[in-house]
C-alpha cells in the first residue's frame, strides 16, 4: 500500500447531528466509549499500510487538530509522509458550498505526493477494513475509480447513495436516495483511482461549476469513466443523525460486533490517555455494558456506554445510556436513555430519562 | 539540545528468580502489574514525570524482549532528541564480557554510556520498587546541600528496621552513619535504593571499588560506607508515599491487592501519570450475566462471569459462571465457563479450561506460569 | 522550565511584506537558507526547555502547517504537552480585528495547560535567546508582567513599541512610535506571566471590547499591573516590511552574526530536508556568501543567500540577491539586488536587477 | 499493527582496523562518509525507502556509541511501532557471552531477535557498502521465484572476478553453483553480500551449521554452498547501479572522490533519499576571498580559503590563504591559516594549526585521527 495516500474527508452534513456537533466537526464526535469517529477510516488506512493521509479540515477543525495532533498515536508523526492537515478552502474567499472547492484548493499537495493510487473516504463511517483488498480489486478490475459499497440489512431513512452493479462489480447505476431497502448497496463513500484521475475529475468538476465530490464530480461522471464497485461484508454504521448515533453505539454492545470491530487482527487507533483500569467498588453492578479505562463505579449500569474518566456514585442507576469522558454522576442519580456529552455533572439524586427511540442529549460541561 | 543534567540509570539486573514462573520469559522490570502495567513504567513515568529525559536500563536477563517492550520509548515521552531509554545488558567487550557482579560493577561496566551523556548528576533507581516520586524535588536538594551524595529513605515501622539499611542522620538530614540489617536500629529510616551522586564522584569511587579485590560490588555495602568512611556529604531525602518492593510472588500479589481497597493507599488517578505501553484496545465489555465487585479491570476484557477482590488485566476473557477470587489475572489469559481461580496470579496467554480450578491460599499464591493451559481434571499441572 | 508553557502569535501584520507574504503567514517566510521566520521564536522556546507550545494559527494557516507538520523536528511530536494547534477565531463569527479575540476563544487550553507561567512570543522576530533569563528575572523582580527588549542601534521606522525604564527595569512607559532612535528600548513583542494574570488580562480586554492584545491589553493596562523589562543584548532583527526582510538576510553574511544566531550552544531547528552537500563545480566562484545544502553551482555567486535546492548555470552572475528554495538559474542569467521566492525558473541568459535599497522581488512559481 | 514481512539484520560486525584510525572512537558503520552521512545510512535510509520498518544492526564493537548515533531511529524514519533500529552486540546470556564467530554465528546468535518479529523472510545486509537499492523489488523477485534464498549480484569486470565470490546461475537467474574467488571464473556475476532468506530456511541452516564444529559459520563460505548442495532453490538478483566496498581508507576515499566527479557515478540528488541524523545547522558561509572548485561542502562550515577537489563535512572551519586539495574533512574539523592539507583524510575534531601541512599522495592517503591536533612544525606527529 505504500502505492496508495489516504484523504479523509470531513465534510459530513451535521443537520441531524447537530446536538452533538456543536463547536466540532461531525467526525470528532465520541464514539464507543473511547474513539472519535474519525479513528476509524483512519486505523483502517494505517493498518492497511499506507503511509501518507491528508486530513481535508473541515471549518470547525479545532476539534480534529485537538483529537489528531501530530498523528503520533496513529504512527503517523513522520518525517516524510506520515499526516498532513490540508485547511478547508474558507480564506480563498469562494462563496460556492460543497466539498470540491476544498480539494481543488489541494491539488498541490495531492499533486506532488509520491503515491500513485488515492483512496479517499469519508470520517463518519464505522467500519474495520483491510483496503489491500480494494487495491486488489480495483487492479484485477482495471476500473477507472473503484467504490466499497455494503449491503443494508434494513431499511432506513437519510440520505443515501445507493448503486446498481452487474455481477462483476461494474457500476450501472449511482444516485442518493431518501430511503435504502432491507438488500440495498449503500456506498460507504470510500474511492480508490490513480491519482491522475483523481486530478482531472476534481479539476474538471470544479471548473465547470461543480460543489459536491459525490454529486458533481462521481454521479454526474458515471458514464465518462468506468466504476466498479466491491462490496464490504463487515460490520458498517454510517453516523449522519442523532438516531443513527445511538444505535451504532448500542450495536457495539452485541459481543460479535465489538470482537469484529476492535479485537481482530487490526486494532483501532485514538489518542491515549493513559487512563487507570476500571475500578469496580463493593457496591458497582454492571450488565450489559462497555465501560472505558479510568472509570470509577459504585453504582449500577445496565446497556450503557461509559467513556474514559466517568464517575459512578453509590445508588446510582444508569440505563440505556452513552455517557461520555469525565462526566460525573453523583449518588443517586437515574439516568435512562440518555446521551451525556463530555465532562457533564449530574448532581445527587437527578432524573433524567429521555425515550427510547428519542434520547435525552446534555450538551458538553452543563451542571444538571 | 540541552545538556543532558541528570542521567537516570535504573537497575534492573536481577534474574527475579524469587518471581518464579512469573519470570520465565520476561525480565523482571516488564513483569506486569496493576491491571495495565509493568513494573518498570512506575521509575520510567517518574523519570519522565520528573523532567529527566534519558534513561538507562541495566538488566542482564532477556534484553530484546524488553527492547522490544520499552520500543522508541515514546510511550513514555522518552523518545526525546538527546534522550531516550537504552537498554544497557552486559555486553562483550574487548576484553571479554562480564556478567554484572554487584549494583556497583553494573553501573561501573556501564561508565562509558555515563561519560558519553556527561551528566552532572547521576540517579540510581532500582527496577522493583512501586512508588510514585518527584525525582525533580530530590534533585533540587541535592544541589540546594551541596551533597556528594543524596539516598532515598522512608520512615519504617521500628519493629522491621532490622530488615532494612538504616540511615542515621544529624537534625539537618546529613548521613552519619549507615547501618545494614542492624539488630539494634539507631533510626528508623531505610534506603529506598534512590540515589543520586554527583558524576565525578561516582566515578571517582566505581573505579576505586573496580579495583578492590574484596569488595561485592554493591552500593550499600560497598560504596555507600566507603564514601562515609571519607567524610563526603551524603544527604537523606526523605519520601513519605506508598513504596513497595515487589520482588516476591507475596509481595507482588499484595500490591495489587492494595490497589483495589475502598482507599487504595496508592492514587494513580493523581496528575502523576503512570505511562505504559498500550495496547489498543477497545473498553471492555461486561456481560449481561456478570457479577464484578472490588476489582480492577482492564481493556479489551471480556467479563461474562464473577469477579470479586481481584485485577484483571487487558485482553482478558472469563468466561460465563466462572468465579474469580482475590486474584490476578494477566494479559490475554481466558478463564472457561464455571471455572474457578481464587488466591493466584495467572500470567499471560494462559488458558484455565471450563470447569478447572486454580485455588491457592492467602500465603500460598498459586502462579499459573506464561502459556499454560489448566484443564479441569488436572490440577496437578499447576505450577507452583 | 517545565513550569512554563510557551505561545507564539502568529498575528503579524503583512501590509508592508505583502509580495513575500502572499498566500502565506509573515512568519512562514523563508528566510537565511533554510529556515522560516518562526523557527527562531520557537528553537528559542524548545532551548530553552519549554515543553508545551501552543501556537496561534493566522488565517492563512497553510503555510504554517505545512511548515510545522507534526513538530517532529523541533521535538515537539510528544504524547502529552507538545505542539498544540491553536485555531484562529474566524468560525466564531466573531467580527472584530486584532489577535486578541484568538486569545480569547482558545483560553480553554492555556487554561487547562498544566504549566504555572505563560510565555507569549511573536514569530516574526529573529533572536536566539535563553528564556530561563528572562523567568529569573521575573522571579526576582516579582513583576506581574515581564517584557523583553533589545536597545535599538540604528534608526528606522515602522511600527514600534518603545519603552522607558527605571534602572531596575520598571517600566516607566510604554508606547507605540513611527519612528525609532539609536538607542531606543524596543519591545521585543515577549511577554512573560503567570497563567492567571494572562488569563485575567486577556478575559477583562476582550470583554470591554478590546481587538488587540498590545494596545488594549497591555499598553491600556499599564497601570494596573507592575511591568518589567528585561534586554537581550544578542542580535535581534524584526522582520515587518519587505526592506527589515531583505536587511536580515545580508546581516547573516557579517560571520559574527551568523556566528552568534546559529553556532553558539543552541542550534536553531527547522523542517530536515535530507538535503545533499552543496556540489561546487569546476567552474563555480562564489564569495561571501550563505549556501544551503542541495545547491548545485556552476557560476558566480556573491554577497548572496542560496536556499536549499538551488540550481546555478554556467556562467551565471547572482550578486546581492535572495533566491530561494529549488529555484533554478539557467545559464547565462544575471541577477542583481533581487529576492526570488521559491521555485523560480530563470531561464537562460536573462536578466534581472533590482536597486539595493529596493530589490525586485520575484514571486513564487514564477518562470522568467 | 501490521506484521513484520521482512526483517532486515545488518551485519556491521568487523573491529574495522582496515580503516585504521578512523575507527578508534567509533565503530565502522558509523564512519562519515560524502560531506555529510555515516556509512550505515546508505544500508538504512534503502530499508526505509524500501518499506522495511524493523532493522537491527550486529556489531561486536562501540554499540552504545552507534545507539547514541541511531537514536530512535527518527533520522531514517524507523520510530515505528512495531518497528525500529536495534542494536544487536554480542551480549552476556546464561551460558555466557560469545563473540560472533562470522556472520551467520551472527545472525544465529540473535535468532531469538528474529523470533520475536517473527517475520516471513529475513534479508541480510553488509555495513559497509555505499549503494542505492530497492530491497522490495529483490524481495518482490523471492517471492516470485519461489525461492529459499535470493543472493544480490552484480556484474564485476572479468579481470577482477577471481577477487569475488562468483554465482553460476542457468538462464533464469537461478543459481547452480557458487565460488569463492575462483581462479578461473564462469562468471562474472560476484555476489554483493546482500541475501533474502525465507525465515524457516535460515532458521533450520543457521541452527544446523552452529553444531558444525568445523564451519567457519559464514554465510559465503558455510551456508550458501551446503543450501546449493541441499539442492535448495537459490536464486540471483542482478543490480547494476554504484555499489562500492569502502572497508578500507583507499577504498572509502575513493568513493569520496567518486561523488565530486562532474558527472558523478552516484546521484544522491534523486527521489532515493539518504537519510542521516542531522545536526541543525545554518547554511555554510563562504567568504570574499575563498576559492571553492570541484567540492562538496555541508552545512555549518565556514570557508575562508580554498578547496579544491575535497568532500567538507558540516561543522568544518577552513581559514583564509589554507589550501585544501583531494581530501576528506570530517566534522567540526579546524583548517588553520594558511595551512595545506593535500590527498588526506582528516577526522573529526582535528585541528591542523595555522601553517602546518597533512599531504599524502595518491595510493597512500594521510589519515588524521579524531581529535589529534597537527601543529605546523611537527609533521611527524601525523599518523598514518
Amino acid at each position: 500500500m505504500k502505492t496508495v495516500m489516504g484523504l479523509i474527508n470531513l465534510n459530513e452534513d451535521n443537520s441531524l447531528i447537530r446536538n452533538l456537533a456543536d463547536r466540532r466537526a461531525v467526525e470528532s464526535i465520541p464514539f464507543a466509549g473511547r474513539y472519535r469517529l474519525i479513528d476509524f477510516a483512519l486505523s483502517s488506512m494505517v493498518n492497511s499500510g499506507i503511509l501518507n493521509v491528508g486530513i481535508m479540515l473541515p471549518d470547525e477543525e479545532r476539534s480534529v487538530l485537538d483529537h489528531l495532533r501530530s498523528g503520533k498515536d496513529w504512527d503517523l508523526a513522520r518525517r516524510h509522509d506520515g499526516l498532513y492537515y490540508l485547511p478547508s478552502a474558507k480564506v480563498e474567499k469562494e462563496a460556492r458550498q460543497g466539498d470540491l472547492k476544498n480539494f481543488y484548493f489541494n491539488l498541490d499537495f495531492i499533486e506532488h505526493s509520491a503515491q500513485k493510487y488515492v483512496l479517499l473516504t469519508s470520517g463518519s463511517f464505522i467500519y474495520n477494513m483491510d483496503f489491500n483488498t480494494v487495491l486488489r480489486f480495483h487492479q484485477n478490475t482495471g476500473a477507472d475509480i473503484t467504490m466499497v459499497y455494503h449491503t443494508s440489512q434494513v431499511e432506513g431513512t437519510g440520505k443515501n447513495v445507493v448503486l446498481e452493479t452487474a455481477e462483476n462489480g461494474l457500476v450501472e447505476d449511482i444516485s442518493e436516495k431518501p430511503a435504502i431497502y432491507d438488500g440495498s448497496k449503500t456506498c460507504m463513500a470510500i474511492y480508490l483511482m490513480e491519482k491522475n484521475v483523481f486530478v482531472d475529475l476534481v479539476r474538471s468538476a470544479y471548473e465547470h461549476g461543480g460543489q459536491d465530490f459525490l454529486l458533481d464530480g462521481i454521479i454526474r461522471k458515471a458514464d465518462e469513466y468506468t466504476m466498479y464497485a466491491c462490496e464490504h461484508d463487515g460490520y458498517v454504521a454510517h453516523v449522519d443523525s442523532e438516531q443513527a448515533y445511538y444505535k451504532a453505539n448500542m450495536d457495539i454492545l452485541h459481543p460479535d460486533i465489538w470482537e469484529e470491530l476492535f479485537m481482530g487482527q487490526h486494532s483501532v487507533y485514538t489518542k491515549v490517555l493513559d487512563g487507570v483500569p476500571v475500578q469496580y467498588k463493593e457496591n458497582a453492578d454492571v450488565k450489559n455494558s462497555l465501560i472505558a479505562n479510568g472509570c470509577i463505579i459504585q453504582g449500577e449500569v445496565e446497556n450503557s456506554i461509559l467513556f474514559r474518566g466517568v464517575k459512578v456514585g453509590k445508588g446510582v442507576k444508569i440505563r440505556n445510556s452513552i455517557i461520555m469522558q469525565k462526566c460525573d454522576v453523583r449518588d443517586g442519580a437515574l439516568i435512562e436513555n440518555v446521551i451525556c456529552d463530555k465532562n457533564v455533572l449530574i448532581t445527587k439524586d437527578k432524573w433524567l430519562k429521555g425515550a427510547p427511540n428519542y434520547p435525552l442529549i446534555v450538551a458538553k460541561n452543563m451542571v444538571i | 539540545m540541552r545538556k543532558t543534567e541528570c542521567l537516570a540509570m535504573i537497575l534492573a539486573g536481577g534474574q527475579g528468580s524469587r518471581l518464579g514462573a512469573l519470570t520465565k520469559k520476561i525480565a523482571k522490570p516488564a513483569v506486569p502489574f496493576g491491571g495495565k502495567y509493568r513494573i518498570i513504567d512506575f521509575p520510567l513515568s517518574n523519570c519522565a514525570n520528573s523532567g529527566i529525559g534519558k534513561v538507562g536500563v541495566l538488566t542482564q536477563y532477556k534484553p530484546l524482549e524488553l527492547h522490544n517492550y520499552l520500543g522508541t520509548g515514546s510511550a513514555w515521552d522518552l523518545d526525546r532528541k538527546g534522550g531516550g531509554v537504552f537498554i544497557l545488558p552486559p555486553y562483550a567487550r574487548e576484553k571479554g564480557a562480564d556478567w554484572y557482579r554487584g549494583t556497583a560493577d553494573a553501573i561501573y561496566q556501564n561508565l562509558n554510556f555515563i561519560d558519553l551523556t556527561d551528566p552532572e548528576y547521576v540517579l540510581i533507581l532500582s527496577g522493583d520498587h512501586i512508588y510514585t516520586m518527584d525525582y525533580s524535588w530530590m534533585l533540587e536538594s541535592h544541589k540546594m546541600n551541596k551533597a556528594d551524595a543524596t539516598i532515598g529513605v522512608f520512615e519504617v515501622p521500628w519493629e522491621e528496621a532490622p530488615r532494612f539499611g538504616i540511615m542515621n542522620t544529624d537534625e539537618t538530614g546529613r548521613i552519619e552513619e549507615f547501618e545494614e540489617k542492624p539488630p539494634k536500629p539507631r533510626s528508623n529510616l531505610a534506603s529506598m535504593g534512590i540515589y543520586i551522586f554527583t558524576k565525578s564522584v561516582l566515578k571517582k569511587y566505581l573505579e576505586d571499588d573496580a579495583k578492590n579485590e574484596t569488595s561485592s560490588h554493591d552500593f550499600g555495602k560497598d560504596i555507600i560506607p566507603k564514601m562515609l568512611a571519607d567524610g563526603l556529604h551524603l544527604h537523606s531525602y526523605a519520601f513519605d508515599g506508598y513504596w513497595k518492593d515487589v520482588g516476591t510472588i507475596e509481595s507482588l500479589w499484595q500490591a495489587n491487592m492494595d490497589l483495589i481497597q475502598e482507599e487504595p493507599p496508592f492514587e494513580l488517578h493523581g496528575d502523576w501519570r503512570i505511562y505504559s505501553s498500550n495496547p489498543s484496545m477497545p473498553p471492555q465489555y461486561v456481560g449481561p450475566e456478570a457479577k464484578v465487585h472490588k476489582s480492577m479491570i482492564s481493556e479489551g476484557s471480556m467479563i461474562l462471569g464473577e469477579v470479586t477482590n481481584s485485577v484483571v488485566f487487558s485482553g482478558v476473557r472469563i468466561g460465563k459462571g466462572a468465579k474469580v477470587m482475590n486474584s490476578v489475572i494477566l494479559p490475554d489469559t481466558v478463564i472457561g465457563e464455571n471455572a474457578v481461580v481464587d488466591y493466584s496470579i495467572i500470567a499471560q496467554n494462559c488458558e484455565v479450561e471450563a470447569g478447572a480450578s486454580v485455588t491457592g491460599e492467602l500465603g500460598a499464591i498459586k502462579v499459573i506460569a506464561e502459556g499454560e493451559t489448566v484443564q479441569a481434571d488436572a490440577k496437578d499441572k499447576q505450577v507452583g
